[in-house]
């Protein structure tokens, strides 16, 4: 079920019949491209694995996976540092691992176990990685979005030109709190870079029965910040919309805003693929799965003779290698111990 | 008699209301979806059409106080949180507004608002995913709170909560909603007129619960009385205002208190069950010290072992009900 | 202390050297004009004597008075009806006295009194008179906006063409929950129309301070509802305006907003015009007097030969006097009874 | 030893910290205001500076959540609600987010922000002005919460709070800012070390409160000790977590327990305290039943006579202490 409404104003970007083609790739740096396709190999085929495993009954957590959205968080990460600050919310295993974390400490943490991100105290929900700037993802949606402008208080006090990053979704920006925290970053002319993964859905609902409108960026207009609306399953316009606002932002101008309008292939949670059908979304997922933001740029790459056929499968081939040998190696790993779940309440253990 | 579980009983509780009054409508995320709720709403929207069954924007604050404000109108709304752990982003409208608006306006208008609040938990959802904060709202005057803890109750309960003039917080648990049971017919009932309960006499021991606990207390129960031991269950089904007397007169029975409670422990629902019996029964009327069998005051874990210690058990109300028992008699 | 900031949106309406002349008022009802001149000088009155009173120590209860804004809620009852239904916030005096509500139960509530308009459980920051519409007053700030948003859900539900108002300020406009409540009107097309009374200040704090913008519409149009910007301190400018936006929630066309751009004289709380002078407000106060909204309309009537020096006088009087007479009542009458702590908390009275 | 005012022991823990703690800064609304939070914090944003004392749009929800982000970079923001009232808006930063973030990262970062919440009520100002939830938040696990009851506290509690790496919410009572007392210079304690602490021995009836009541008790005792009573005094200080050893000891000596708090009954402080009591002492230790006194059941009001029976005074301290004592001996 959509409905008609009054703001359609996101033109063909929200319409899946457009923008099919392979990306313009030329002039860009190849070498980058590759490590982008694989970047983006590499998330699918980790959460297609874990879905694998929900399916299987090995995993219990619940898994929000954003399988077709690979290239928000891909083109969003080049532009960042080790010593920025990302935030994510439930749907984060490509923040995660485009910042470059590990896929053993995703799936151990996925798991449960001692060795994951968060120690197996978070699951797929509750992402950590401090090393590589993820300070946390959780699954109240919206929760994160203040503590990235904090971030980007903190950013501002260090000196420097660091940023935060505060990855939301487009039902995320219908909770209060998001446009509390937009106030004060364009109040206080804060650090941080607001990405909506614009996904038109929010669990089972289409934006068109959630908002007037389906363009989220309206409300960093408001909030008279920059704020660029792109089509999320191009990496390079990821890339390069994502580019010129960390610039601006870097330069100290203030937050800004990017919406990257995207689609996800699977249900709100879990593996299915049919779980939000009750909501019509399955005419629309067909024709979103044409704009796999993964084939427009192999396609291009190919087109331009940058990628062998070859060298995609031995690609592919090694991601899911690296995939399925962490998987053995997580699933084999210890649980926490017992005395993590008071040890772990307050800094200092439980005796404090 | 009609066999419904405690899921399809809500189901019968919204029908009925629906049917019947005309002032009643429904707010909450997910109503519109297959799998939010369980089965305790399906197909209410196309029953009854979307204008009486809203799915919502992910507002919880905003949602909750436009049902208080439409309940101020002459409706009665049902807001529907998911999780109680949403809930949080909806204090303000719940205790703020809701709770206090009949006496900041000297008993002249009633916000005949109900707040569904689920409980869902466990399968490893973590800290953010698994709240039971129903002592809170025991805790804020103004605020009838509802625990009910048998599909009759999860029926009756809901109707009872959606026709109260005040505004109630109705707490149900994903973990009964398969639960079964023969119900009669409904009858509309005010809910001031419920209150705790005794479910099962006993002559050695007093196990108090909540919702999902009181079904634990009664297998529970069963257990104990297989090694001998006679308890007693009382199901407190009403949280605020908290009526006491059933439950302070099993003890004054039994001489033993054992207060289990599906939420942390610091100033929770189990301690205040405690509260009202040291207050009002003599000690020497007290065969052991009372005890209480709570969430240990910890977020809920993720990961499998953790989860499984963290949740209280059936055999842990029997064993901490018979160490009772068997304590030193005075 | 105010602040350069980026966007200085409301041109001359916050200019006080600007808007000071008479109101054009040729061509208007004259009868009305001079109901309404009455309505504002007796909410000038009742709110000049509330703080005297609590000057002399005779209110204790927490008053913030609205003096020099009474042209908001004046032109905005105009076209309200008995069966619409409006919420305020804490500095409400004047949305009560506007929609008819009388002077004596208003006082009587300031002191506590049973005959108050809240039975003395509210004192001045818990207004209700629902026999003229209004549904409640409270302080927490933004804590009524989403109430209204439910009470246009409810008179959708009954049919007909009745709407519900939301009072609040520029500083509620920073909390979250404002912006949930517009997207749900405007999501769900409500007849509410939301009332910002713009008068540059949270307490101390200068909206320089607080937004990056001073005018707060801009949240309305992001949320694609119809808004004006209009001089709050213009009788006929906030009349035309609500005519106009109301009509077009009458007319089912969905939610709209009004800014009212307005200043008070008082401190944020309490008699003092000094209170906030640690914040500069001092300079800029002297000026705004001149922009008085019942001085310019007065000046027109006069102009035009429509009001006599002494229709004026003896107006002030006979208002100076139904003030008067309320008070004395109002000092004499009794408190609630002890039974009142409890007996309201549930329906029904404590026994239940 | 230099003569200050619980207010201006505030201020002096604020100057400490601002001045020997780099990573402290302050959020809060009101902060360049002259009336906002008394004389708690007057002028320090001239002494600091504006970026260090930070005042804030009216955003309590990301205000607080900014802290959160900020306090998992390496600051120790404090972040201040001049009302617990309008703390309720920030609920999900506060138990969502600050309290769980070290559990849900398998301890491997903590969120070392302090929340200040004042309890400023009386003066008719009514329901959603005058609420004290500390009951709600020593529910919380992972949330220290802390209630000075005298200036010394107030000063270094303050300190203790925003030097410890988990998130505190420190509660002050504008009721207290007048009361003066000669402090010694600051030293920095761990917050860890700190609890409940016995203020003055008693030998027939143990009064337990905490912030504002903390005093209340103690001028009770007097009044009490001019009766022939001897009452001693435990104040509670860190209320989550509780460590109830003081009050257990005190009781197993006096016997009889009277807790009174400024919070709400059900659920509450008092009768998590009792709770505490009847579990560990035995029965045949009492010398009466347990007591609490507290607020009633019911919103704050606003008129005169009704604010004058709503809050608990000395004198309610001094004849419930002086009832316990007197019930016939067992
Ligand atoms: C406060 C809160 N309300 C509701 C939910 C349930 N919920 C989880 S994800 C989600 C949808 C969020 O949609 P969006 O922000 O667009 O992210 P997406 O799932 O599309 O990635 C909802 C409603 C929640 N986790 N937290
Ligand atoms: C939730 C909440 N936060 C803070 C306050 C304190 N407070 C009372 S009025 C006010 C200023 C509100 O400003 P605005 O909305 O512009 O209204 P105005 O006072 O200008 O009429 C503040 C911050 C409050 N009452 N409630
Ligand atoms: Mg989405
Ligand atoms: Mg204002």
């Amino acid at each position: 079920m959509t409905r008609d409404f009054p703001y359609r104003e996101l033109g063909t970007l929200s319409d899946p019949e457009q923008h099919l083609s392979a990306l313009a790739i030329s002039g860009r740096d190849t070498e980058r491209l590759l490590r982008q396709l694989r970047d983006m190999l590499l998330i699918r085929r980790v959460e297609e694995k874990i879905g694998d495993m929900v399916t299987a009954g090995m995993i219990v957590c619940p898994c929000h996976l954003g399988i077709g959205q690979e290239a928000v968080a891909v083109g969003v990460s080049e532009h960042l540092r080790a010593t920025d600050r990302v935030f994510g919310a439930h749907r984060s295993h490509s923040h995660y691992l485009a910042l470059g974390g590990g896929v053993y400490p995703l799936l151990a943490e996925v798991l449960g176990k001692l060795d994951g991100c968060s120690k197996g105290m978070g699951g797929s929900m509750h992402l950590h990685d401090p090393a590589h700037g993820l300070l946390g993802t959780v699954p109240i949606v919206a929760g994160t979005v203040s503590l990235a402008v904090g971030a980007a208080l903190a950013a501002r006090k260090d000196g420097g030109d660091s940023l935060a990053v505060a990855y939301f979704g487009d039902g995320a920006a219908e909770e209060g709190v998001v446009h509390e925290a937009m106030n004060l970053a364009a109040a206080w002319r804060l650090p941080v870079l607001f990405v909506c993964e614009n996904n038109l859905f929010s669990s089972h609902l289409h934006i068109s029965l959630r908002q007037p409108s389906d363009r989220v960026a309206r409300f960093a207009e408001a909030h008279r910040m920059s704020a660029m609306t792109i089509d999320g399953n191009d990496l390079l316009a990821v890339s390069d919309a994502t580019a010129s606002l960390v610039a601006g932002i870097r330069r100290g101008e203030g937050p800004a805003f990017l919406e990257a309008l995207t689609y996800r292939w699977r249900g709100h949670v879990g593996p299915r693929e049919d779980l939000d059908v009750g909501v019509n979304r399955g005419s629309d997922l067909a024709l979103w799965k044409r704009r796999d933001p993964i084939r427009r740029l192999a396609d291009a790459l190919r087109e331009a003779e940058s990628l062998q056929e070859e060298t995609w499968q031995a690609m592919d081939r090694a991601v899911l290698e690296e995939v399925e040998t962490a998987w053995r190696r997580a699933d084999a790993a210890p649980y926490p111990d017992e005395s993590a779940l008071l040890d772990w309440v307050y800094a200092g253990g439980a005796a404090k | 008699m009609t066999r419904m579980n405690y899921g399809t009983a809500i189901r019968a509780a919204f029908m009925h209301l629906l049917d019947h009054h005309p002032e009643v409508f429904v707010i909450g995320q997910g109503l519109w979806a297959k799998w939010y709720v369980g089965n305790s709403m399906t197909d209410l929207d196309k029953l009854y059409g979307v204008d009486r069954i809203m799915d919502s924007p992910v507002s919880e604050s905003a949602c909750t106080g436009a049902a208080v404000g439409a309940s101020l109108c002459g409706y009665r709304p049902i807001v529907v949180h998911p999780r109680v752990d949403f809930m949080l982003y909806a204090m303000d409208a719940m205790v703020n507004q809701a709770a206090k608006w009949s006496h900041m306006v000297g008993g002249q208008a009633h916000p005949a608002v109900t707040i569904r609040g689920i409980v869902n938990r466990g399968g490893e959802q973590g800290a953010q995913h698994s709240q039971a904060l129903h002592a809170w709202f025991a805790h804020v005057p103004g605020l009838r709170v509802v625990m009910p803890a048998t599909p009759a109750d999860a029926r009756d309960l809901l109707i009872a909560s959606v026709l109260c003039d005040d505004p109630v917080l109705y707490i149900d648990d994903r973990w009964l909603y398969d639960l079964e049971d023969d119900l009669p017919p409904v009858v509309e009932r005010p809910l001031e007129l419920e209150g705790p309960e005794l479910l099962r006499d006993g002559s050695d021991i007093t196990l108090v619960g909540s919702s999902y606990t009181t079904q634990q207390c009664l297998a529970a129960a069963n257990g104990l009385a297989e090694r001998g031991i006679s308890a007693a269950v009382v199901d407190l089904r009403v949280i605020n205002p908290l009526r006491a007397e059933p439950i302070i007169a099993s003890v004054r029975k039994t001489g033993r208190l054992l207060a289990v409670d599906g939420g942390w422990r610091t100033c929770g629902l189990a301690g205040e069950v405690i509260a009202r019996v040291a207050e009002a029964v003599h000690p020497a009327e007290l065969r052991a010290l009372p005890r209480r069998l709570t969430l240990p005051d910890a977020p809920a874990p993720t990961s499998k072992p953790l989860e499984r210690i963290y949740y209280t058990l059936v055999d842990d109300i029997v064993t901490a009900a018979a160490d009772l028992v068997k304590e030193a008699a005075r």
